[in-house]
């Protein structure tokens, strides 16, 4: 096994009763890199994701991340593996502050360290440190007090990356992050992106072809259920099958 | 995180004033004990529906287990105080941890099915093993043992103002330890389930841990409030395990405020008192109850303490209008 | 005749008032989401108003149609005014609100009725009783299961023939489509709404004769309609028909067998289906 | 009660403590009337609370004091009830206790009432009272199961020999298996047959099961050794499914005339019932008390009612008679006492405190024979059996 690949898939495939919606996938994540999957709606760019999540247990084939073998692990046990995610419908603690959604966001990369009832819950100074990082980074810090349910749209976008941030992960596993968002913040979530892929192997699902070209290292094309082509951003652009499948049809962004 | 988090300030100071206060507002300690011992229940029952979001319909369970264990121990094995309620925690704490890793595989509906089925079952069980329980005719002549520590009685608690003290010093270690629980990690990850499971799940806990802890740590807490009423009542009833006591302190949990645990002594107190004053008056006084709880959740979702809060709120910002229109007009 | 056999037999009749007391439940909860924690209260109010139909107009019949009406335009005035605010609510919140509605009608019918308990003769032509073999059946729980079966034949068309009832299924089956309909789930949902509590009235009205009227049978009437529709799964009408005739034959039989442990079944056997099967034996995932 | 609190917290308020004192001043004598006002024994508790109302309101003066009443609510739970009679000994240093219609209730305020020494009488249905569990302070006013099975089974046997078969449907509780054993040993007495016995739990209300067990046993008498609305569940269905017309149908521990009113003649026609006590009874305590109630509230006295008059009744009697409201002086005058209650003379057994009094059998009338609405049923016989005195089961009174 190459140490090159953070996440490899060999074969992985996930049905649906006799409907098949992930073929076998061979995936390879490289270290460092931004990797996108994109494709036409029910290429099984989803269904992939799920599975790497740990959301599903995939019918067939492996997922290795890190050298080690975690298809079917729970999706909570891929946290301290170094495994983060966010999701395409924003998924926040509503009532909570900003700091707060961070900072147990942070507590959670211990797992049942959090179990500890008989200490404050200041007494980790690593998750609030990490929160407060996190807040930076994202720049939401003059929101920090505020309940992530009261912030813009836009702005709960980016709290919902930030949340898988703080899982201090090698491995972040975005689901469409601009999904719902204004024209006006996708710059943000752009730089976000690329300022984050400085520090962590990210992969994620994104129809914005605009922010999918401008970022992306690697970008696989799925249709079908099954990888189409592989490649970066030029290759794939330039490339008659995908045009075919994808770009012809639905997508000109 | 602007809250206050010391354990021992804030509601806490509330709370040990109101326990000074309320044998000496009240009509008689007795009352107050028993209102005491059932805003212990409702505090338990807080840290599942008001914390974590589960509706349990079990705690009658884990009340009578209590009440059953300790009366057994003190009766049959000569336990004293301490060791009896002991005893009662952990068998409200293991009786939790049953329901509790079965009910928590399933959530909404089917959870609190679950936890119905459980109090049925329960309450079938204690009046069938009727050797045990006293059956329909409960459990006769509980003890009420001294209060000894270290070899040194501290009193008979035989007195009823003395037995409300030792309850009220019980209820404040609790309060205490609850304010603990509840802004530790482990209470800050409950509400972030409450709050949100799959994120909760996807952020790295395992929910279902998490839910199982508050679980038992909700039965130890009513498992020793039963144990304290049937040392009130030097009787343990069969009606502790009916699932109208599960009914009773669910209502109590949120007329004082689910969320909140202070207001599980205003809960606790309206229910106990209602049934005192109004039922001498007027004995469908269950009517207003009805109302109470389809009030709460209409108009009042923070029950009755959340009422107080947002009252006095009002009032401060009512002053504060006050004094800018007074400088205005100067 | 085996005694056993019979045990089944009566346990079909039990099954089919059992199907009576869950099927509204269930079709509240399979549309509206909504779990109703006073539906025990409303067959109490139903039986209660059929004692006084009876009284009044000394005709059983008379009753056994105005006094389900009467519920049903009593649950649509409810719906309107309180339950509508409550339907966006978790179940939590939906429980806590029908359980004050149930509470208060157990103590106006106390208030009305008084607390002693009440019962309806079944009517002069059902009161003879039917040989069969060595045993009795009573000739009024034979009607009550021809009727129940009616009733179950004419919700079954009204869901699954009719316009309201494939609104009612798309609804359950996916609440968005329905929300979709815009103005018109109001009334769909008012609709539902009485129609299931009717049921339960009527429920009330035909068990009277064979159950008496007792203003504290709300609660068990409740735990045994959750029994059934949760076995049954729920939101499904044939899992409240199946999931009551169970219960019915499961008690009967078990009054032979070990009668004690009646009770500590049927719950046991709720809480099994839920932890094997969650959605109950017909019910969706 | 005030200035205890205060010494214990230690707070420095002592002082005060003189001024707070309402020291019972030894006037009027005041009964506690312990009565399931609310929740779901609310049928028992209303008529019982009327009883004793009506009983002090009637009294005149006691200890040239006019006596008063003062009802205490159980909220139908046992807890609740024993609390606020604690509450009512220690704030009001309460003496006199009456009702308690639930076993479970009144056998927690008897030794509630008697470790602080008070007196309390009750009609509840747990030998317990007057049996293990009994006390100096407690005094039972109704029949123990031993003697509601004898007074009816046996003169029912006597009215019907050639029924030898009988078969049983009991609650599986304390108080069912008490009416069973009786019910054995009665059997075996007598040389019926018990063809068989169907147990049903605390909560079942559904007897269509239990009705057929015994149509299949085929019986020449039902016994139903429940009581309350099981008791009333079972007969009606019972009847549904045509057991009058197969066999004799005997309740032995009815609850009287609110029973009758439950279920109407239709049902109660031909049937058996044993009573506590039955209206039409004609004693002059019971003629005057039937006037009475009539005149007070319109209705017909049902067992609660009475069984609560007379208990209240009673005690102020003793108070006067013992010419003190000190407990024990009372209780002397009860033990042993003999006097005119609704059933007769009564006699209050000093070896247990058990009141000796009649228990009735009684006979569905039909809806044509009533004489007036609450005429439900004639007597069938009636007598007074209790254990003897060298077997009770109550030690160390």
């Amino acid at each position: 096994m190459s140490s090159n690949y953070l996440l490899e898939t060999s074969g992985l495939g996930l049905d649906y009763g006799a409907f098949s919606a992930v073929g076998h996938v061979d995936l390879k994540i490289k270290k460092g890199s931004i990797h996108t999957v994109i494709g036409p709606n029910g290429a099984g760019k989803t269904s992939l994701f799920h599975c790497l999540t740990g959301e599903r247990k995939p019918t067939r084939g492996s997922i290795h991340f890190n050298g080690e073998n975690l298809t079917y692990l729970a999706a909570h046990k891929r946290v301290s593996k170094g495994m983060s995610r966010s999701f395409q419908v924003t998924s926040l603690f509503q009532t909570l502050s900003v700091r707060e959604n961070l900072r147990i966001a942070a507590q959670g990369r211990g797992g049942l360290n959090a179990l500890k009832f008989w200490v404050p819950e200041t007494a980790d100074k690593t998750n609030i440190a990490k929160a407060n990082e996190v807040l930076e980074k994202i720049q939401l810090a003059a929101f920090a007090d505020k309940q992530a349910g009261e912030l813009s749209h836009g702005q709960q976008r980016v709290l919902e990356v930030g949340m898988a941030l703080c899982g201090s992960p090698s491995l972040l596993l975005l689901d469409e992050p601009t999904s719902g968002m204004g024209v006006d913040d996708i710059p943000i979530m752009t730089n976000l992106i690329s300022e984050l892929g400085k520090d962590h192997t990210v992969m994620l699902i994104e129809h914005n072809m605009r922010l999918v070209m401008s970022i992306s290292d690697r970008i696989t094309v799925m249709h079908q259920g099954n990888i189409l082509i592989e490649g970066s951003p030029e290759e794939v652009k330039g490339d008659e099958q995908v045009k075919k499948a994808y770009l012809g049809e639905s997508g000109s962004e | 995180m602007n809250k206050s988090t010391s354990i021992f300030g804030g509601v806490t100071i509330i709370a040990l004033a109101l326990i000074v206060l309320m044998p000496i507002l009240l009509p008689s300690v007795t009352l107050a004990t028993e209102i005491l011992i059932f805003a212990l229940a409702a505090l338990a029952c807080n840290l599942l529906l008001g914390y974590t979001g589960l509706l349990s319909f079990g705690q009658g369970i884990f009340f009578g287990g209590g009440a059953y264990s300790a009366s057994l121990v003190m009766l049959h094995l000569d336990f004293g105080l301490i060791s009896a309620l002991i005893t009662a925690i952990l068998v409200g704490a293991s009786l939790a941890l049953i329901v509790g890793a079965l009910a928590i595989r399933r959530t909404g509906i089917y959870f609190v099915m679950l936890t119905l089925s459980f109090s049925q079952m329960a309450y079938f069980l204690a009046y069938t093993f009727s050797d045990w329980t006293g059956g329909d005719n409960g459990l006769l002549d509980v003890p009420r043992p001294a209060l000894t520590l270290f070899g040194i009685t501290i009193s008979d608690l035989q007195s009823s103002e003395a037995f409300y003290i030792f309850v009220a010093a019980v209820f404040a270690i609790v309060f205490v330890f609850a304010r603990r629980v509840i802004h530790s990690p482990f209470g800050t990850t409950l509400v972030a389930i409450r709050e949100n499971e799959g994120r909760s799940s996807a952020v790295g806990f395992s929910t279902n841990h998490f839910k199982l802890v508050a679980f038992v740590i909700s039965g130890a807490i009513t498992g020793l409030a039963g144990a304290l009423y049937a040392m009130l009542l030097n009787f343990a009833p069969l009606s502790n395990v009916e699932l109208l006591m599960s009914e009773n302190i669910l209502i109590m949990t949120i007329i004082g405020g689910t969320g909140s645990l202070i207001g599980s002594i205003f809960g606790a107190g309206a229910i106990v008192m209602m049934g005192d004053l109004l039922s001498s008056i007027w004995p469908r006084w269950m009517m207003i109850l009805g109302a109470a709880l389809i009030a709460v959740v209409l108009f009042l979702p923070g029950g009755l303490w959340g009422g107080i809060i947002s009252l006095t709120s009002k009032l401060s910002s009512i002053k504060v209008k006050k004094n800018l229109t007074s400088e205005v007009t100067k | 005749m085996n005694l056993y056999l019979f045990q089944v037999v009566n346990g079909i009749g039990l099954g089919m008032i059992y199907f009576l007391i869950s099927v509204g439940l269930s079709i509240i909860f399979g549309l509206l989401n909504f779990v109703n924690f006073a539906h025990g209260a409303f067959y109490l109010l139903g039986a209660y108003l059929s004692y006084t139909a009876v009284s009044i107009t000394g005709n059983y019949w008379l009753a056994l149609i105005v006094a389900p009406l009467c519920i049903a335009f009593f649950a649509w005035v409810c719906e309107r005014t309180l339950i509508k605010r409550v339907y966006h609510l978790p179940h939590t919140y939906q429980i806590l609100v029908t359980l004050g509605v149930a509470l208060i009608i157990q103590e106006v019918c106390i208030s009305i009725w008084g607390p002693i308990g009440k019962s309806i003769s079944p009517p002069d032509s059902l009161k003879g009783v039917l040989q069969i073999g060595d045993f009795y059946y009573p000739q009024y729980r034979l009607f009550v299961i021809a009727f129940a079966a009616v009733v179950a034949l004419l919700v079954w068309l009204l869901l699954d023939k009719t316009k309201f009832g494939a609104l009612v299924r798309a609804g359950s089956e996916d609440a968005e489509t329905v929300s979709l309909l815009g103005t018109h789930t109001h009334r769909l949902f008012s609709i539902t709404f009485a129609l299931g509590v009717g049921l339960a009235g009527l429920a009330g009205v035909l068990a009277a004769p064979i159950k008496g009227i007792h203003p504290f049978v709300g609660p068990e009437v409740l735990g045994i309609a959750f029994v059934v529709v949760v076995i049954g799964g729920m939101g499904s009408f044939t899992g409240a028909l199946v999931g009551g005739l169970i219960v019915g034959i499961v008690q009967s039989v078990m009054s032979t067998l070990w009668p004690q442990g009646a009770s500590l079944m049927i719950y046991g056997a709720m809480a099994f289906v839920i932890l094997l099967r969650p959605y109950g034996l017909f019910g969706r995932a | 009660m005030i200035n205890k609190y205060l010494k214990h917290t230690a707070l420095a308020f002592s002082i005060t403590a003189a001024s707070c004192v309402a020291m019972a001043q030894e006037d009027a004598v005041t009964i506690y009337g312990v009565k399931s006002l609310s929740g779901s024994f609310a049928s028992y508790g209303k008529y019982a609370d009327m009883g004793s109302k009506l009983a002090v309101e009637q009294y005149g003066q006691v200890l040239g004091k006019t006596p008063s009443y003062k009802a205490i609510d159980t909220e139908g739970n046992a807890g609740k009830a024993l609390r606020k009679v604690q509450e009512a000994i220690s704030q009001n240093s309460a003496k006199f206790f009456d009702g308690g219609t639930l076993s479970s209730t009144s056998l927690a305020i008897g030794k509630e009432v008697h470790k602080s020494g008070g007196v309390f009488i009750t009609p509840a249905g747990a030998d317990e009272l007057t049996g293990v569990d009994c006390n100096a302070s407690t005094f039972r006013w109704s029949v123990p199961t031993y003697g509601a099975i004898r007074e009816t089974v046996i003169p029912l046997l006597k009215e019907h020999p050639e029924k030898k078969r009988w078969y049983t449907i009991t609650p599986q509780y304390v108080f069912g298996e008490a009416l069973l054993s009786n019910a054995k040993t009665v059997f075996d007495e007598l040389g019926i047959e018990h063809v068989g016995n169907s147990y049903h739990s605390l909560q079942e209300q559904e007897f269509s099961g239990y009705v057929t067990n015994a149509m299949a046993a085929q019986p020449d008498v039902l016994l139903l050794l429940n009581f309350g609305s099981q008791s009333s569940n079972a007969l009606r269905q019972a009847i549904n499914f045509g057991l009058k017309n197969q066999m004799t149908i005997l309740l032995t521990w009815s609850s009287g005339l609110d029973q009758f009113q439950e279920l109407g003649a239709d049902i109660t026609e031909n049937v058996y019932f044993g009573a506590q006590y039955w209206h039409s009874v004609d004693t002059p305590l019971n003629n005057k008390l039937v006037k009475e109630v009539k005149e007070a509230y319109g209705i017909t006295p049902n067992y609660p009612l009475a069984a609560d008059y007379i208990s209240t009744k009673l005690l102020l009697d003793a108070i006067v008679e013992a010419g003190t409201t000190t407990p024990g002086d009372v209780i002397k005058a009860l033990e042993g006492k003999s006097y005119e209650g609704p059933t007769g003379t009564e006699t209050v057994r000093a070896a247990d405190h058990q009141v000796l009094k009649n228990y009735y059998l009684l006979k569905g009338k039909s809806a044509s024979e009533m004489k007036n609405a609450d005429d439900f049923a004639e007597i069938v016989s009636y007598g007074k059996s209790f254990p003897d005195e060298s077997s009770l089961e109550c030690k160390g009174m």
